[in-house]
């Protein structure tokens, strides 16, 4: 790429764009914003081209001392990569999805989106600490203004709490970044990934930083905000809330706390696996029982969210991949399914889901796209879904046998209630006059949804675009870890008899 | 002795008369028991050397500040009967909080250690031989002269604060009064007839 | 020769004494219709003055040469660069003020010289090396404030705002005096000097420890840390509001840094006596400050509150009582003065179409349909204020708390953060009023072009640009911080 | 001699009455401004008794300085006091609470 | 070979792919012709395969398609494994589809959706055929889900039904049971394996014996448990006892899918799955025990409900459900090519039964209750004869001492004999239960023939023949046909019966001896016991007539209350009361399953939404801080009074409480 700083160029165009679109006009800032996510999309695309599969660790990097006390360093990892680009792939669908649904102050609305992508892009290409925080945290302002300008009846509330809740959650973290810079001298991601804190400190550090990932994941228990933001936020909103928002707490994880506390993250991995494990069965639970579909797809963003965390937790490549994979896929299908809410919102503005049935009658296209996200999301084979479910499940039955069990319950109850869903929107009589005289798909709703199945497809059948990437980094981070990982509670052993076996043992053990 | 009983007379008179301040209901009382306070005070400062301030205090304090305070008090012409007696009614709090902080002071600054306590070591220079005025105007005009200067430009905020506040252009006490307005009125605009009905109250 | 050496130390109060007298005799000569003249001039003697420090904050000018008046002053860049921002923020005060007064017909000339003489004082505050020089320019600064706090006379809230700061404030002088009175019984000096060389000595006597403390609380006062803060609200509300944009602004810069000479020059050396206090009074600041704010509708009273807040984070810089906690804390002070000013300057724009001052949130209720760029100047203000990147209030707090983390002060930085989340609550909800809301449509005034002029910039500075700023802005922080005579 | 002791123990008391005098009281603010001079009254005693037993004479011109200002302040007080009354009528101290909350 | 296995496999994909996304567009014809043709082509290439493995011999070929997953150390590509039990399966898929394909072109002619229902049908077939050519478990996994994707999509075909949407859910969800344990089994596999290659698995199989694991905390024998939970997998695909709720249900579904996939194929998979796992079930004998169990219970179990059932597909579906219980408990006493045998002759006659109920049900105007049939043999002579066929076939009708008999004589014997001839208790009980089913599957297999095809008409009570002819039983008058004329069906529907019957006869005898007694068929395919083979065939006599005996009561005693004396069952019913009763509402399992696992997961689910997450979290977390937070906000405005006096009071506070901090 020569010195191109590509990464900074992806920064800049949705800015520019967002500042252009404040001052324009509703048409001329769709068009703006179009162009611009667009653009970064194909930038995004360039990077994923000359991302060196296997070469460097950190690529594309770029370090200004701009400010004090932190520098401008940006440079990406295959992880950063992987999600750059779900951010650039899921914002066009973004600015797609408010096309016409959105009519009044388009102009700032494109603006926030705009940011928001900035801000996105920023958070996983920042290679300083500090740096990474102020994306981090700026990202507050775009979604609480979209929530609340745009949001639906109870959008304040909503707001708040998003707001609010994700910034309790995050402050102590800043602190704790604080202390390490200050501990390690250096505020450089890269390098304090590779510096070994004190197991003591750790503690703390961990817990810190836990409190602001687990809001933003969102873990059980701190997950209340994430059903109010995103039934209030228009569609857009809740696709890159679900996409691409939740992914930072899961990215936190695998960036900061893991790699750079790997005695404490041994430490507490019954904690998160635990509360992954609630999160798995009682989120999917009260799925079950919900009304309203965008709540329902909500709390189905929590259950799986809880298998990312478990995944991250398993201390070995097939958790962790799998987790990333899960982030990947859930970006792609749980958007995808906003965007399937968000298309029969338009036509009826109800999310109940008792206003809709026999959707399959009068839009089967509809019907069949938002069956095979339906599936995704339920994790079959074929969809990314299944892989990402696989991979981390299977990681995290190399750790613990429960907590497999448990979040493997997961995949049960996921089906339940996404059939559940699906069958009371999609199938049965059409019970509702209005619900049945909806038109199907237009070509733009065609545009925005495809592509995504396809990508979930892609991803389902063959992942290894996307893992390869990320396997050295994961390899890094897997060789990192290892010094803390737990054993297996499987203990398995050989049988008495067979004495050859007993180097198998080991491997198998492991 | 004399010096120990004189203390002790000024010390019970300057609180006395302090608390009285503070008490009295009288305000014009108030402002006579300060008067008695600055005097004992005076009196104090005379007891150990300090006469130059003594008398300022008299002079700047009973014949300029408490004057002052006579001249508003009488001229806001308050019906001081009207004016509620009586402490807030958080008082005892106060007094307590009062109590705590007394006895704190007195205990930490004055008989916290038995005997003597340890004073600073002086730092500023000290005029042998001199009279307390001439050393003072010594310091004045010489080592202070930056904050003389500075005082003075104090009291000239405090002149024009006084008089941006208070002065006024020909204005009465309470309003405007518009002289052709009141030319204009007419019997029927200032008085109304009402015809109350038996038993019923008027309605102004 | 000594005096003339002293003099040009203080060459920058020298101009704006001598402006202000002259103004004076223009005011008594000219009467009311100069005013705006006089405000002119009062600015041009401001940036004099602002021009006469600059070079040496920039210079970092430390040592005895900056000693001036046998010790009692001291010209240092830790004190000039908290004279370039009072003389920015008085000057911002008067550059607002003359169409506040006009539409009321209360502006005199009195006002921009009374603003003049209160700047002085300040500036006299920061370059305190003495307790009698602080006294005197600390009282400098009250009278003209009582003054200006109630110049709307004819106005209760006016008045009463005065009648509550003036009691207030001379019982707080009263305490700070009482603790000068004992420091220097117990220390044998009135000169920083003096005191520091007593201090360390060795263990403080009582006498010297509560001195320290009652000069800590009267300074405390004028910074209106909690629990000293009561005054706050009620003379935030009541006074014009160019004065109010004024209080907030310079005085709490002069207070804050004096309370750092004293706290950390004088004191220094007794740290941690004085750090569990003024750990309280800051956390106790961040919470009242915020959850006093919470409940208000008035917009000037919920920025007192957000000042109380404020200063919580600006104690947690003095609380690490170290250099670097310092130029955090003037770094704080900084940011803080342009969000000040900015959200003051807004305020002021919030007028009805009588031109009327606007001060409730019902007024501004939906302004960012009917006055986009007003709404969002001052959206960008409130989240900066409330410290969220990428916005420079964030900045400012990062910096303290990084001193007070440097400094190994977990508990307080963790706890300051996160009591920091309920005051985002009340800035949210200035946003969430201004875009969320219906629209009021009842800011209707026009614009003035000199308070737009303010506004913009502020908001420039506190933007993601303003972070090009930040390595100027912690270099002349830290040279400034260097440059007090600390002990050890 | 007196020891500085108690002259500082009649300082603090005078101060500690200074300070009653204003919340203690609900009449009028007069007297409130009165209890103000109290309390610098207090501080004045300290300055100079701390002069004198210090024998350096800073004390006492810190005396002077207060003695100044307190001068200032009292003039401004009750300037302030009087535009109150102007508006309001009242100097009852119970009544100045138009803002509050 | 490996071209042809490819076009065997992605021919089905295709050709859904592009009757799918075309639809409507698409138009009927070419949707249909696509489908298909492409399946006749799949069966065209599958034979040749089949009978080059029958030839004996031949080794497994595997086609490598494109990589798949690799993470760490595992890793899994998709792989088409082609080996003697696959080219069985292969056959079985791509025939019965093909066939129930070229059935459904008359059977939904009328319907308004055929692409959509002919994609799925090809979807499934591209599923199940990913399942059989699987060479890892994951890809096992792949089709497992697939086909019961497809199934679900084609019970719940009809959409607009609720019955149909409830069934659909209910078959994926009650999968998904299933296939947790799958998974886990997979997982532990994994584990223990480092491998999820079916053949390494396999190869490394014996040397686990004795090896032992922890799971869920217990301690376990390592091939026990991972059986085991591998097994839950196949209980739930092949409804089993307990997750077999869903088959009945699924019977909702077009009756062609019936035939193809709850019949011959998907249901199957679980016992495709244990014989192709075999080498790993034989080193964990107490999972072999457990399966027998599991598979007599089942055999028995469905038997009893299919002889009380009315609904014609019903009653063919618990058939199903009782066949596939033989075919798991011949594979537990490790009679695995029985297995396969009678899956192999099963999806014939199955199939058969399936669409010649299909063809009543088409004759009768979608009437599916056997209550108003009656009378039909005249009306609809091919359907009765394939009918016949099927029966005889499933029923078992052959005598051992002349080697002839129907398909199922051929397997069903086998099963049994295997088990009487395994010697272990769970084999024996088996034994006895099969047995006992077999009298069972007589009995119940006549009764429907004797209800469906002989008596009277009872058709005019039929609300969908009413509705047909428009008459009421009054203006119908005294003729219990209620005016109604069925017709026989198209050809394009018999010629499947007519295939299949071929099937249903000959499956048995001319394949047996390859599936029952050549080693060098099966190739290393499956774990081949010579031992039992051998034993097998020492059985005592009467144990070899005891199926054909037992069938042979079954049908007397199906004459005799059907035909001879149709009082008879009601009057048993009567007399039998309360047991009747459990049985005829399926041993009350799904009532069990609401109350113990619907309502309670709904209740659990409300519980923790309004009690949970609405109730403590939000009311002590984020509400009770901003409750917390205005309250204080109130305490502040209430300290802020306006008086000046508690403004000095509060400072005179703060000054004593610092004076008195640094004091102390």
């Amino acid at each position: 790429m020569g010195g191109f700083p590509i990464l900074s160029a992806m920064l800049l165009v949705p800015l520019a764009g967002a500042i252009a679109c404040l001052f324009s006009e509703a048409k001329t800032a769709r068009v703006i914003a179009l162009a611009a996510t667009l653009i970064d999309l194909a930038l995004g695309i360039v990077l994923w081209m000359n991302f060196d599969v296997g070469g460097a660790q950190w690529q594309f990097t770029e370090r200004a001392a701009l400010f004090a006390g932190f520098d401008y360093a940006l440079g990406i990892d295959g992880i950063a990569l992987m999600l750059i680009m779900l951010s650039v792939f899921l914002m066009p669908v973004c600015i797609g999805a408010s096309w016409t649904s959105i009519t009044k102050r388009v102009g700032e609305y494109m603006a926030a989106f705009l940011l928001m992508e900035v801000l996105m892009i920023g958070v996983f290409a920042a290679q300083d600490i500090l740096l990474f925080y102020i994306f981090f945290e700026a990202g507050l302002i775009p979604m609480y203004l979209i929530i609340g300008i745009w949001g639906g009846d109870n959008r304040i509330y909503a707001s708040y709490k998003f707001f609010l809740y994700t910034l309790l959650g995050s402050v102590v973290m800043l602190i704790a970044m604080l202390w390490m810079v200050i501990e390690a001298g250096t505020s450089s991601v890269p390098a304090l990934m590779v510096y070994d804190f004190p197991p003591e400190a750790q503690t703390w550090l961990w817990l810190a930083f836990f409190a602001s990932f687990a809001v933003k994941m969102p873990m059980w228990p701190v997950h209340t905000w994430l059903p109010d933001a995103h039934v209030q936020a228009p569609t857009a909103g809740s696709v890159i809330l679900a996409g691409v928002l939740l992914k930072l707490g899961g990215y936190g994880m695998i960036r900061f706390s893991l790699p750079m506390f790997p005695e404490a993250s041994a430490q507490f991995m019954w904690l998160v696996l635990g509360l992954s494990m609630v999160a798995v069965v009682v989120t999917s639970l009260i799925a079950l029982v919900q009304h309203d579909m965008k709540k329902l797809i909500a709390y189905s963003s929590v259950a799986h969210m809880g298998i990312v965390t478990a995944g991250l937790f398993a201390f070995n490549t097939q958790g962790l991949e799998g987790a990333m994979v899960m982030m990947l896929s859930h970006g792609l299908v749980s958007g995808a399914l906003f965007l399937c809410v968000g298309v029969i919102y338009d036509r009826l503005h109800t999310r109940e889901i008792s206003r809709y049935g026999g959707l399959a009658i009068n839009m089967p296209a509809y019907a069949t796209i938002f069956l095979f996200f339906t599936m995704a999301s339920i994790g079959l084979p074929g969809t990314s879904g299944f892989v990402a479910e696989f991979l981390s499940l299977a990681g995290v039955y190399q750790i613990s046998s429960w907590a497999a069990f448990v979040c493997t319950t997961g995949i049960i109850l996921g089906a339940a209630y996404m059939l559940y869903l699906y069958r009371r929107v999609a199938f049965g009589a059409q019970v509702n006059e209005d619900a049945a005289a909806m038109p199907d798909l237009s070509t733009r709703e065609y545009l925005l949804l495809v592509p995504i199945a396809l990508a979930a497809l892609w991803m389902g059948v063959y992942p290894e675009s996307f893992l390869a990437p990320m396997r050295q980094d994961i390899a890094v981070l897997d060789a990192r870890l290892s010094r803390a990982a737990p054993e297996s509670d499987a203990h398995f052993m050989m049988g008495e008899g067979t004495p050859a076996a007993e180097a198998h043992a080991e491997g198998g053990g492991h | 002795m004399l010096h120990i009983i004189a203390f002790y007379l000024f010390a019970a008179l300057v609180i006395a008369s302090g608390a009285m301040t503070i008490m009295s209901r009288n305000p014009v009382h108030s402002v006579l028991w300060l008067i008695l306070a600055f005097f004992n005070a005076a009196g104090l400062m005379v007891l150990i050397g300090a006469e130059f301030i003594a008398m300022l205090l008299v002079i700047v304090y009973v014949g300029a500040v408490a004057v002052l305070f006579l001249f508003v008090v009488m001229m806001l012409n308050i019906d001081f009967a009207e004016l509620r007696a009586g402490f807030m009614k958080n008082a005892p709090l106060g007094v307590v909080i009062a109590l705590v902080l007394v006895c704190e002071l007195v205990l930490g600054l004055g008989a916290y250690r038995a005997g003597i306590i340890e004073l600073g070591t002086p730092s500023g220079e000290v005029l042998l031989g001199e009279t307390n005025i001439a050393q003072i105007g010594e310091l004045l005009y010489g080592r202070y002269l930056f904050l003389f200067e500075s005082a003075g430009i104090i009291l000239l905020v405090a002149m024009i604060g006084a008089i941006v506040l208070t002065h006024r252009e020909q204005r009465s006490p309470r309003g405007h009064q518009n002289i052709a307005k009141q030319n204009a009125r007419r019997p029927e605009e200032a008085t109304e007839l009402k015809q109350p009905g038996i038993g019923q109250g008027v309605e102004l | 020769m000594e005096l003339s050496n002293s003099l040009g130390l203080v060459l920058p109060e020298l101009i704006l004494s001598l402006s202000g007298l002259v103004m004076l005799l223009f005011a008594a000569w000219g009467g009311d219709r100069l005013s705006s003249a006089i405000s002119i001039a009062c600015c041009v003697a401001l940036g004099a003055a602002f021009a006469l420090v600059a070079p040496s904050v920039c210079a970092g000018a430390s040592g005895p040469d900056t000693i001036a008046f046998f010790g009692q002053f001291r010209a240092d860049a830790y004190a000039g660069m908290a004279k370039l921002m009072i003389y920015a923020a008085s000057g911002a005060a008067l550059i607002v003020a003359p169409r506040y007064f006009e539409r009321l017909g209360e502006m005199r000339a009195e006002y921009p010289v009374l603003v003049l003489f209160a700047a002085l004082g300040m500036s006299i505050m920061v370059s305190a090396s003495d307790l009698l020089t602080l006294y005197i320019g600390l009282e400098l600064n009250s009278l003209s404030a009582y003054v200006l706090a109630s110049f709307l006379r004819t106005n209760e809230k006016s008045a009463e705002a005065g009648l509550k700061y003036f009691v207030l404030g001379a019982l707080a002088s009263g305490i700070l005096l009482f603790g000068m009175s004992l420091t220097y019984g117990f220390t044998g000096g009135t000169s920083f000097a003096a005191i520091q060389a007593a201090a360390a000595a060795g263990e403080m006597s009582t006498g010297m420890l509560f001195g320290l403390i009652f000069v800590l609380a009267g300074l405390a006062f004028k910074i209106s840390a909690v629990p000293f803060h009561m005054w706050t609200p009620d003379v935030y509300e009541g006074a014009p509001t160019p004065v109010t944009a004024f209080f907030a602004s310079a005085p709490k810069v002069a207070a804050v840094v004096l309370l750092g000479r004293v706290a950390v020059e004088a004191f220094g050396t007794q740290a941690d006596a004085w750090r569990q206090v003024v750990i309280f009074a800051a956390l106790a600041s961040i919470v009242v400050g915020a959850l006093g704010a919470i409940g208000q509708q008035n917009l000037k009273r919920l920025l007192a509150y957000s000042s109380i807040n404020n200063v919580g984070f600006l104690l947690i810089g003095l609380a690490a009582a170290t250099q670097a906690g310092l130029a955090a804390m003037l770094v704080y002070l900084a940011i803080y003065v342009v969000m000040t000013i900015g959200s003051f300057a807004a305020l002021l724009l919030l007028r009805d179409a009588e031109g009327n001052q606007l001060e409730t949130f019902a007024d501004i209720a939906g302004l960012s349909t009917t006055r986009p760029a007003l709404a969002w100047c001052l959206l960008l203000i409130m989240f900066s204020l409330a410290g969220i990147p990428p916005l420079m209030g964030f900045w400012g707090k990062l910096v303290v708390f990084w001193a007070a983390v440097e400094a190994n002060l977990l508990a307080l930085a963790v706890l300051g953060m996160a009591a920091s989340v309920i005051g985002a609550f009340y800035y949210l909800k200035f946003v969430k009023v201004m875009f969320f809301d219906e629209a009021a449509d009842r800011v209707k005034g026009e614009a003035d072009t000199a308070n737009w002029a303010l506004l913009a910039i502020c908001a420039v500075l506190i933007s993601p640009i303003g972070y090009l700023l930040t390595g100027w802005l912690v270099s002349i922080a830290n040279t400034a911080a260097g440059s007090l005579p600390l002990a050890g | 001699m007196i020891g500085i002791e108690h002259y500082i123990v009649v300082s603090s008391i005078l101060f500690v009455l200074g300070v009653l005098g204003i919340f203690l009281n609900r009449k009028n603010i007069i007297v409130i401004l009165m209890a103000i001079e109290l309390i610098l009254l207090s501080v004045n005693i300290n300055l100079v008794a701390f002069s004198a037993f210090l024998g350096d004479l800073t004390g006492q011109i810190f005396a002077m300085f207060v003695l100044t200002v307190a001068a200032g302040e009292a003039a401004i007080g009750l300037a302030i006091l009087v535009i109150y009354f102007r508006s309001r009528g009242t100097i009852a101290v119970d009544d100045v609470n138009r803002m509050k909350g | 070979m490996q071209t042809s296995i490819l076009i065997i496999v992605f021919a089905p994909l295709l050709a859904a792919i592009i009757a799918g996304l075309g639809n409507r567009k698409l138009g009927n014809m070419p949707a249909k012709v696509i489908t298909t043709g492409g399946l006749f082509l799949s069966c065209a290439l599958s034979w040749p395969i089949f009978l080059q493995f029958l030839g004996g011999d031949v080794a497994a070929t595997v086609v490598p398609v494109l990589k798949w997953v690799q993470s760490g150390s595992m890793s899994f590509d998709w792989v088409l494994r082609v080996d003697t039990l696959t080219a069985i399966m292969l056959v079985v898929i791509t025939s019965v589809s093909a066939l129930v394909h070229l059935y459904s072109w008359g059977y939904m002619s009328e319907d308004p959706d055929q692409p959509r229902f002919f994609a799925y049908l090809s979807l499934f077939t591209f599923a199940m055929l990913m399942l059989v050519t699987a060479n890892n478990l994951v890809q096992m996994f792949f089709g497992w889900e697939g086909v019961g994707l497809a199934s679900y999509l084609l019970i719940g075909f009809w959409f607009q039904k609720p019955s149909a949407g409830a069934a659909a859910i209910k078959a994926f969800v009650v999968n998904r049971v299933g296939d947790l344990g799958f998974m886990l089994g997979i997982f532990g596999t994994f584990l223990v394996f480092q491998t999820t290659s079916i053949p390494e698995i396999l190869a490394a199989s014996p040397e686990m014996a004795g090896s032992t694991i922890t799971f869920l905390g217990a301690r376990w024998d390592t091939m026990t448990i991972l059986c085991l939970l591998l097994f839950v997998g196949a209980m739930g695909k092949s409804a089993q006892l307990g997750l077999h709720t869903w088959l009945p249900d699924a019977m909702e579904g077009p009756t062609p899918v019936s035939a193809l996939i709850h019949a011959a194929t998907m249901v199957t998979a679980g016992v495709f799955m244990v014989c192709r796992l075999s080498p790993m079930f034989e080193a964990a004998p107490v999972a072999l025990t457990v399966v027998t169990i599991v598979g007599g219970a089942t055999c028995f179990f469905a038997a009893t409900i299919g002889t009380t059932q009315w609904d014609i597909k019903r009653v063919i579906a618990y058939s199903t459900c009782s066949q596939l219980g033989y075919m798991f408990f011949a594979a537990g006493v490790g009679a695995y090519g029985a297995a396969m045998f009678h899956l192999f002759t099963h999806a014939f006659f199955k199939a058969l039964l399936f669409l010649g109920a299909g063809s009543v049900i088409h004759a009768m105007h979608h009437e599916q209750d056997m209550r108003y049939y009656g009378g039909l043999r005249k009306h609809i002579p091919i359907t009765f004869y394939a009918m016949l066929a099927g029966t005889l076939a499933i029923t078992g009708l052959g005598i051992y001492h002349l080697g002839a008999g129907f398909a199922g004589f051929w397997s069903k014997d086998a099963i049994l004999e295997a088990a009487y001839a395994s010697g272990t208790s769970a084999g024996n009980a088996a034994f006895w239960l099969g047995t006992t089913a077999a009298l069972l599957t007589s009995f119940y297999s006549w009764r429907l023939m004797f209800l469906t095809f002989w008596g009277k008409p009872r058709w005019i009570e039929s609300e969908h023949i009413q509705h047909s002819v428009h008459k009421t039983p009054e203006q119908a008058g005294a003729d219990t046909t209620g005016g109604y004329h069925p017709h026989e069906s198209p050809w394009v529907m018999l010629t499947p019966l007519v295939v299949l019957s071929v099937g249903a006869v000959l499956a048995g005898q001319v394949f047996h001896d390859a599936f029952l007694n050549e080693e060098g068929f099966w190739n290393g395919a499956i774990y081949y016991n010579e031992h039992l083979m051998h034993a097998m065939h020492e059985v005592p006599t009467l144990v070899k007539y005891a199926a054909f005996i037992v069938m042979a009561l079954g049908f007397v005693a199906a004459w005799y209350a059907y035909i001879r004396k149709p009082s008879v069952p009601a009057a048993v019913a009567q007399q039998l009361g309360p047991i009747y009763r459990f049985v005829y509402r399926k041993w009350m399992f799904d009532e069990l399953y609401n109350y113990v696992f619907v309502k309670p997961a709904f209740w659990l689910g409300r519980l923790f939404w309004k009690t949970g997450d609405e109730g403590t979290i939000n009311r002590f977390g984020p509400d009770g801080a901003a409750w917390l937070v205005m309250r204080g906000s109130g305490l502040a405005a209430r300290v802020q009074s306006g008086y000046l006096t508690s403004y000095a009071l509060i400072m005179l506070l703060g000054l004593v409480a610092a004076i008195t901090w640094v004091l102390f």
